[in-house]
């Protein structure tokens, strides 16, 4: 750490020997770090580091054991986010704080005007927070119910929540794990303007080229402590990431193979737009044994819709589903699962698991009504936690044993479980939509490597990512989603992440240029 | 009276200001100032616990115990079986039952001869001949104290028409009324106040009247004309003695209640003396004397009244 | 049929649906506030018991109506308290604490009265609210008998009816309560107390409810019986479910079942109450109050964090 | 201030806290007697004589606790998925005219009794249905339609009572026949009013402890209680797990409604059930919805409202004291089994 007395003006943010406890953990041990003006700082760690703690104390929401936070060179008074806020510090939650019930601007103004005053108007609101889209490129309509955004102007009006209260410090915790490249690069653009005017950022994140595009300076977290400080210019990825886990990663590398027969095929499907979300316009699509196809687009473009219809929760409307030549007549999650269908859901917290059932009961979710699991109605629970242990040994799931809640888990062992869960009764067709979002490298290499063996068992893959880099190092095939309409297969490397990206945009199907 | 007030015990199934039960409580109370009973009570005890509070009070050592069966017959009559030292009268649709419970006396509020006087006023009252009668439930208890209202306001009105209806509750004045209310605007000139609230409606439309069970008038003293009063005194007073004198038995002490036995009365016309016509007040006089002489008996009729 | 067309059009019918609904628009906000910040306040029903018994004890004892009412309100708010202390910073079972409180406040005010008033005659009465007839107003012919032969305290609840809403939907404060029942994590993020913002709504809305059974006993009707009450709280309940947590809705809903109850009771001396037995017609505002939540049922959107327990710095 | 869980509570916090929930509620009954006149120090002795000093007292705990298993056994059911069924007390009733319709003479043989009860269930299951698939088909707020139900179902208890089921003998009073020999559930012991309905209840528990534990149905129940979204999304049949549950809880229910009848009063009345319905959702959540915790709470709560009834009498002070040491000793008990769990700790 720099030396104190020497730069102590300078720092517009200073943790010092931070500690916080929960029961018999250790979330983060003796931690200091400062904040200068105008600079970015990445915040970096495995799942379960301590990150998000640290920023919860920064910003009073837990209490620290030990330790003091000083913000222009004030003592915050610990455990009280009005100061914080008072203070100049903003914080984007990793997982949003937002009332979906209610419009942008209640959101966004919520906390700012005296309980007891009449309040100054929507108008005057209204207009400052035009002014505050205009000036960081936040396009976000004031009026607008926060539920029927998607989750990249969600994230915007969180911004929008820090800019208007004038925050000079802002604390942005995982931004971009649910944001597609184009919905990144103008977070960028924005958090460079925020920059310009003088503000200061603490920005935690997995995906390290982010890191290395955005940051200054990274600062590395493991079990709690800072495990170095690193100036991005001087540093790589491989670099960072050894220095998270402690030791080499071996990123997969997937070679192409000749695919097999196609074992679920989609003619010609239309389905209706559910609520916000597009719906599926006429796609017609072949997955094929052995083979990874990759699904790229800009998030809320349909690509939710064709997750929901290949695992069985919406029909067809038009068009038909046929798996192993033949038509299902009822098409159901069950059905799904009875087709040997894997289905890896994009949110692990709310489809993913049940948050207060144990490791042996999300286990078996899917197959509890089968043997062994149960047999005439009756839960063989033996079964059920051999299997729940199988899985923690073979998906090294880090936790205390089957009968754990799984809320305790973090995000990368929760999906290390659901990926067991769905991998292990060796799956014909495998549908994963977001495997790796907030999960850190050392699990994103897990996830890979296990889809990538999947598939050279045989297996037909579909991955849906908003991450072209994913994308692109995977698929054996590389569709694009846009408006609901599938653009034609690209093959591996044929196209560059620019042209991929026109594709994105809404360019080069037929039907025109109907941008998204 | 003896020595030794006798210990007495209260069990009803509603609150003491009910009208029914508040006739049983006072009663009890003044045989106490008197130094007859060493009086105890509890209200609003649940059916289903009747005969669990029963047996509490026969362990206690209580020598009589008053109450209401009507909701818990079969138990309550098991309870007297198991403690025959102690005299049980209760209000009971029931006769007596000499051979199972020699100890258990029964009786019921038999105000129909008061009642049917206080028709007759009614009858000669009502202008427009169209009378509203509100009741909490169609029980016998109220049933048989509304017919023979009826009837004797056909005496002086045989034309009267007359509108019924029951609130589904003992207590909910607001209800009740609201319901009187409504029968006012459709017309009715007088009101037969089996529930509290009726009374309120009555004066707060200017019209007329009759209480029932209890003396209303002092709270409405333009509205409440006259009132069919029920008496227990006699009833408990019959039990004391028969308990002094070692004489009590299993016997329908429901006779109490009539007007011969000053088991019921029709309250003094007080503010309203003069305002009933003269010979209305003689028919009254005529028909209470051949009541009490037995020369005249009024019908007793538990059928539920219907508006006509 | 005729007689239903003559019951409708009558100025005397409409008056007695504005008097049956008052009370229950006065409890209904109140459950609506506390709905909103997230709270279900079971105690509803024991509350407005409180209220009608301190209301009346009050008066009876020689204050003015309207002290009455203030004193009904603080009881029925310290009873708020304890709910509000049990479900909000201690996360107890919203429907244990309510139905508690309901036991309790019912049982303590019988418990009390009893005590006032040990010697037992027919219930001692006050002077309840007058009918207030504006000189001029009162004679308009149809309006002047619905709107001008009611008390101050109906006047009095419609205005709540407004202020509630008025104060929900048009300043910080009641964006402040519904973001509590949206999602608390977004008010605490935003530097607000989720907990001062749910005790507090559930307090001033528990007093609503207390002003809303003191209207039985102080206006309505003009002494206090135990049961008087009678499931009144159940249905304001229902009647914010109806109204779709919007207090608007909520009101009309309330006229709704009043009038239902009024035109009941009216129906009784129709010839129809001679062949059909009365529980028909008893019945009839509950039913007609499930079928009414029928036909409006496109989900409503139900506050989002409604009874659940906030924790802050729980995952 | 916030709540901490804790990890592993020591013995004595566990059983300190309950116990000192029960003295604060004699504390409140000694201060009550105080005001009331009577002698503080004598409650507690009156109160524990009245719930289990002797026999009677014990069997007529237990008695009054039959019929709490049973509603909260059907609203731990529900809860369980999330299905707020305020109705028992609606359920219970329709148990109860069961009971009635085939106790007086429709069956003569002791089969009666289980053909009966098992009518009864469905019956019960009946009137919850309604609510659920209202609930699931147009997502009408079950709340409210299980809640109103009650108060229909009142009425029409008194029209039966007062119309078709009215008993000729019965002397105009609104009550129904008396039930048949064949259609009485004995008494466990001869003379006091403890019937096999509570053995039944019991059963009833341990039934369902099994069922939500050991079969696929619990299991499926529990998932879509815990999130509705992941159990879709699993493959489990929601609506129809919720169609089930209902069943098995409104036929809980109605056993409570079957056996006070069949056991306890022999005929049916208005006033079956001084409040079993809601209590049951009080006796459901004491017991954090486990099956088998249920008998202990239902138990509990009948003996601090049959002892504390019983000590008004002893000290002669107004009866309402029982509910309020009810109310009182549910508020302690519920914030003490919670400090058992958590610790209070500030920021
Ligand atoms: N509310 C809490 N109660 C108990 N323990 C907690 C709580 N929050 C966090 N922890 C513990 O602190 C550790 C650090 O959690 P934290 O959320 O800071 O990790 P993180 O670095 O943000 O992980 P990720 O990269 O997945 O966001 C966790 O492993 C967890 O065990
Ligand atoms: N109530 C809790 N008690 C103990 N630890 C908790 C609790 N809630 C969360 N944690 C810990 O917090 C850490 C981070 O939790 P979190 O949900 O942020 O995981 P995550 O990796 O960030 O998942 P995601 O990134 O998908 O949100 C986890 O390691 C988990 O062990
Ligand atoms: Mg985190
Ligand atoms: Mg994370």
């Amino acid at each position: 750490m720099t030396d104190k007395n020497a730069q102590a003006e300078e720092f517009v943010l200073r943790l010092d020997g931070i500690s916080k406890r929960f029961g018999a953990l250790t979330a983060n041990s003796g931690i200091s770090l400062g904040l200068r003006r105008g600079e970015v700082i990445a915040l970096l760690g495995e799942n379960g580091a301590g990150k998000t703690t640290l920023m919860n104390i920064l910003f009073g929401h837990y209490v620290a054991d030990e330790g003091t936070v000083e913000v222009f060179g004030e003592p915050l008074p610990p455990g009280n986010p009005r100061a914080a806020l008072a203070a100049g510090v903003g914080m984007v939650h990793q997982h949003f704080t937002l009332a979906d019930n209610l419009s942008v601007i209640d959101n966004i103004t919520l906390g700012t005007e005296s309980l007891w005053s009449r309040g100054n108007g929507r108008a005057a609101a209204r207009a400052r927070i035009k002014a505050l889209s205009r000036d960081f490129g936040l396009a976000v309509h004031p009026d607008a119910r926060v539920g029927s955004l998607s989750v990249g102007e969600r994230q915007r009006v969180e911004i929008l929540k820090a800019l208007y209260r004038d925050a000079r410090i802002l604390i942005l915790d995982e931004p971009t794990a649910v944001l597609t490249p184009q919905e990144t690069d103008a977070l960028f653009d924005t958090l460079r303007r925020a920059i310009a005017a003088g503000l200061s950022i603490i920005f935690i994140s997995h995906k390290l080229h982010e890191v290395i595009a955005i940051a200054d300076r990274c600062i590395v977290l493991r079990h709690g402590k800072v495990v170095g400080e690193v100036d991005t210019h001087s540093t790589d990825r491989a670099k960072l990431a050894s220095m998270m886990v402690g030791g080499e990663i071996a990123l997969p590398e997937a070679e192409a193979r000749a695919p097999g027969p196609a074992l679920l095929r989609l003619n010609h499907v239309s389905t209706r737009a559910k609520g916000t979300a597009t719906g599926l316009r006429q796609v017609t699509l072949d997955l094929c044994s052995g083979q990874i196809i990759g699904l790229a687009g800009v998030s809320g473009n349909g690509q939710a819709a064709l997750a929901d219809l290949v695992s069985g929760l919406v029909r067809p409307d038009q068009g038909s589903i046929e798996i192993g030549g033949r038509q299902p007549i009822v098409w159901s999650p069950r059905e799904a699962l009875r087709h040997r269908i894997a289905r890896i859901p994009e949110d692990r917290h709310k489809t993913g698991t049940i948050s207060d059932f144990n490791l042996t009961e999300n286990a078996v979710l899917e197959g509890y009504s089968c043997p062994p699991f149960s047999r005439r109605g009756w839960m063989n629970w033996r079964a059920a936690e051999s299997f729940a242990k199988d899985i923690i040994a073979k998906y090294d799931v880090r936790c205390q044993g089957p009968a754990q809640r799984i809320r305790l888990l973090s995000g990368g062992n929760m999906q290390k479980l659901i990926l067991g869960r769905v991998l292990e009764p060796t799956p014909k067709i495998i549908l994963a939509n977001q495997p790796v979002r907030g999960l850190d490298v050392g699990a994103i290499a897990y996830v890979h490597s296990r889809l990538i063996a999947a598939r050279d068992a045989g297996a037909a893959v579909l991955l849906i990512s908003e991450d072209l880099d994913e994308i692109q190092s995977l698929s054996d095939v590389i569709h694009v989603m846009s408006e609901g309409r599938l653009s034609p297969g690209f093959a591996r490397g044929s196209m560059t992440a620019a042209e991929l990206g026109l594709w994105m945009a809404g360019q080069g199907f037929e039907g025109g240029e109907d941008a998204a | 009276w003896a020595a030794e007030p006798i210990k007495m015990a209260g069990i009803y199934t509603v609150p003491v200001e009910q009208q029914w039960v508040s006739r049983i409580h006072l009663a009890a109370e003044a045989a106490k100032a008197a130094g007859a009973v060493d009086y105890v009570y509890t209200e609003n005890v649940a059916n289903t616990d009747y005969a669990r509070v029963m047996r509490e009070y026969c362990e206690q050592g209580m020598q009589l115990i008053v109450g209401e069966i009507f909701g818990a017959e079969q138990e309550a009559r098991e309870v007297c079986s198991e403690y025959p030292n102690v005299a049980f009268l209760l209000g009971s649709s029931f006769p007596p039952d000499e051979a199972a419970n020699p100890n258990l006396a029964v009786f019921d509020n038999y105000v129909q001869d008061a009642s049917y006087l206080s028709g007759i006023i009614a009858g000669a009252m009502t202008k427009s001949g169209n009378i509203g009668m509100v009741g909490g439930f169609p029980i016998p208890e109220v049933n048989r104290l509304m017919n023979a209202f009826m009837a004797g306001v056909r005496e002086t009105r045989p034309d009267a028409k007359f509108q019924v209806s029951f609130i589904g509750s003992w207590f909910d004045p607001p209800k009740a009324k609201e319901t009187a209310f409504a029968m006012i605007e459709a017309g009715v000139d007088l009101l037969y106040a089996e529930r509290f609230g009726v009374s309120d409606a009555a004066k707060e439309k200017g019209i007329l009247a009759i209480g029932n069970v209890i003396d209303s008038q002092a709270d409405y003293p333009d509205t409440v004309v006259a009132s069919a009063l029920w008496h227990f005194e006699p009833t408990l007073n019959a039990a004391i003695e028969a308990i002094n004198g070692g004489a009590f038995k299993a016997a329908d002490y429901g006779v109490y209640s009539f007007m011969k036995n000053g088991g019921c009365s029709l309250a003094p016309l007080g503010t309203f003396e003069g305002k009933v016509p003269a010979e209305v007040m003689a028919k009254i006089a005529e028909k209470e004397a051949a009541i009490k002489d037995g020369s005249f008996t009024v019908a007793i009729d538990d059928g539920e009244p219907k508006s006509s | 049929m005729t007689d239903l067309i003559d019951i409708l059009i009558s100025a005397s019918f409409w008056a007695a649906v504005i008097r049956i609904a008052s009370p229950l628009i006065l409890a209904t906000m109140g459950e609506l506030i506390c709905e909103r910040a997230g709270i279900l306040n079971l105690g509803i029903e024991g509350i407005m018991v409180v209220g009608a018994f301190t209301g009346w004890l009050a008066v009876y004892q020689g204050m003015p109506l309207w002290g009455g009412v203030a004193v009904a309100m603080a009881a029925g708010m310290l009873f708020g308290l304890l709910h509000a202390t049990l479900t909000i910073p201690f996360g107890l079972s919203q429907h244990v604490v309510g139905l508690g409180v309901t036991l309790l406040a019912t049982s303590t005010s019988s418990f009390a009265y009893r005590l006032a008033l040990p010697e037992v005659t027919s219930p001692p009465k006050i002077v309840p609210f007058q009918p207030l007839d504006v000189p001029v107003f009162s004679d308009i012919p149809f309006l002047g008998e619905v709107l001008f032969t009611q008390t101050a305290f109906t006047w009095f609840a419609f205005t709540v009816a407004v202020l509630v809403s008025l104060v929900l939907f048009r300043t910080p404060l009641g964006l402040a309560i519904r973001a509590a029942g949206e999602n608390p994590s977004a008010v605490e993020a935003q530097g607000l107390s989720v907990t001062g913002l749910r005790m507090g709504a559930v307090i001033v809305g528990s007093g609503l409810m207390a002003m809303g059974g003191a209207f039985l006993t102080l206006s309505a009707f003009s002494s206090f019986f135990f049961e008087m009450v009678n499931g009144r709280g159940w249905i304001c309940v229902a009647l914010v479910v109806f109204g779709a947590w919007m207090p608007g809705k909520a009101a009309l809903g309330a006229i709704l079942f009043a009038a239902f109850d009024a035109l009941q009771i009216r129906l009784q001396q129709t010839p129809l109450g001679a062949d059909l037995p009365y529980q028909v017609f008893l019945m009839a505002p509950y039913v007609l109050s499930i079928l009414a939540l029928i036909l409006m049922s496109r989900r409503a959107e139900v506050p989002a964090a409604l009874m659940t327990a906030y924790n802050k710095g729980e995952r | 201030m916030r709540l901490e869980p804790i990890a592993n509570a020591s013995l004595a916090r566990r059983l300190g806290l309950p116990l000192a929930a029960l003295g604060a509620t004699v504390i409140v009954a000694g201060v009550l007697a105080l005001i009331a006149g009577a002698n503080p120090f004598a409650v507690l002795g009156q109160i524990v004589t009245g719930a289990v000093g002797s026999k009677f007292a014990l069997l007529e705990t237990l008695n009054r606790a039959t019929p709490l298993i049973f509603t909260g056994l059907a609203v731990a059911v529900a809860f369980k998925a999330k299905l707020w069924n305020i109705g028992a007390e609606a359920q219970l009733y329709a148990g109860a005219i069961i009971a009635v319709l085939m106790g007086t003479g429709a069956m003569e043989s002791p089969i009666v009794l289980p053909v009966s009860a098992l009518l009864a269930m469905a019956a019960g299951a009946l009137v919850l249905l309604g609510p659920v698939l209202l609930k699931t088909r147009l997502g009408v707020d079950e709340v409210v339609t299980t809640l109103l139900l009650n108060f229909i179902m009142l009425l029409f208890v008194s029209y039966l009572l007062e119309g078709p089921m009215k008993d000729p003998m019965g002397m105009g009073w609104p009550k129904s026949e008396p039930l048949i020999k064949d259609a009485r559930l004995p008494r466990i012991v001869e003379g006091l009013r403890l019937h096999w309905g509570f053995a039944l209840a019991l059963i009833a528990a341990v039934v369902v402890y099994i069922i939500e534990r050991r079969t696929t149905f619990g299991f499926e129940m529990r998932a879509v209680g815990s999130n509705l979204g992941a159990a879709r999304f699993a493959g489990i049949p929601v609506n129809r797990v919720l169609v089930q549950t209902a069943l098995l809880s409104g036929g809980l229910a109605a056993l409570a409604g079957w056996s006070e009848v069949a056991g306890l009063k022999g005929h049916l009345s208005q006033d079956l059930s001084p409040g079993f319905g809601y209590t049951g959702i009080i006796v459901a959540m004491l017991a954090l919805l486990n099956p088998i915790g249920v008998v202990g709470t239902a138990i509990f709560v009948a003996g601090i409202f049959v002892g504390s009834d019983a000590m008004s009498r002893a000290a002669v002070v107004p009866t309402y004291i029982a509910d309020m040491l009810l109310a009182s000793a549910l508020l302690f008990m519920v914030l003490a089994l919670l400090l058992t769990r958590v610790r209070v700790v500030r920021g």
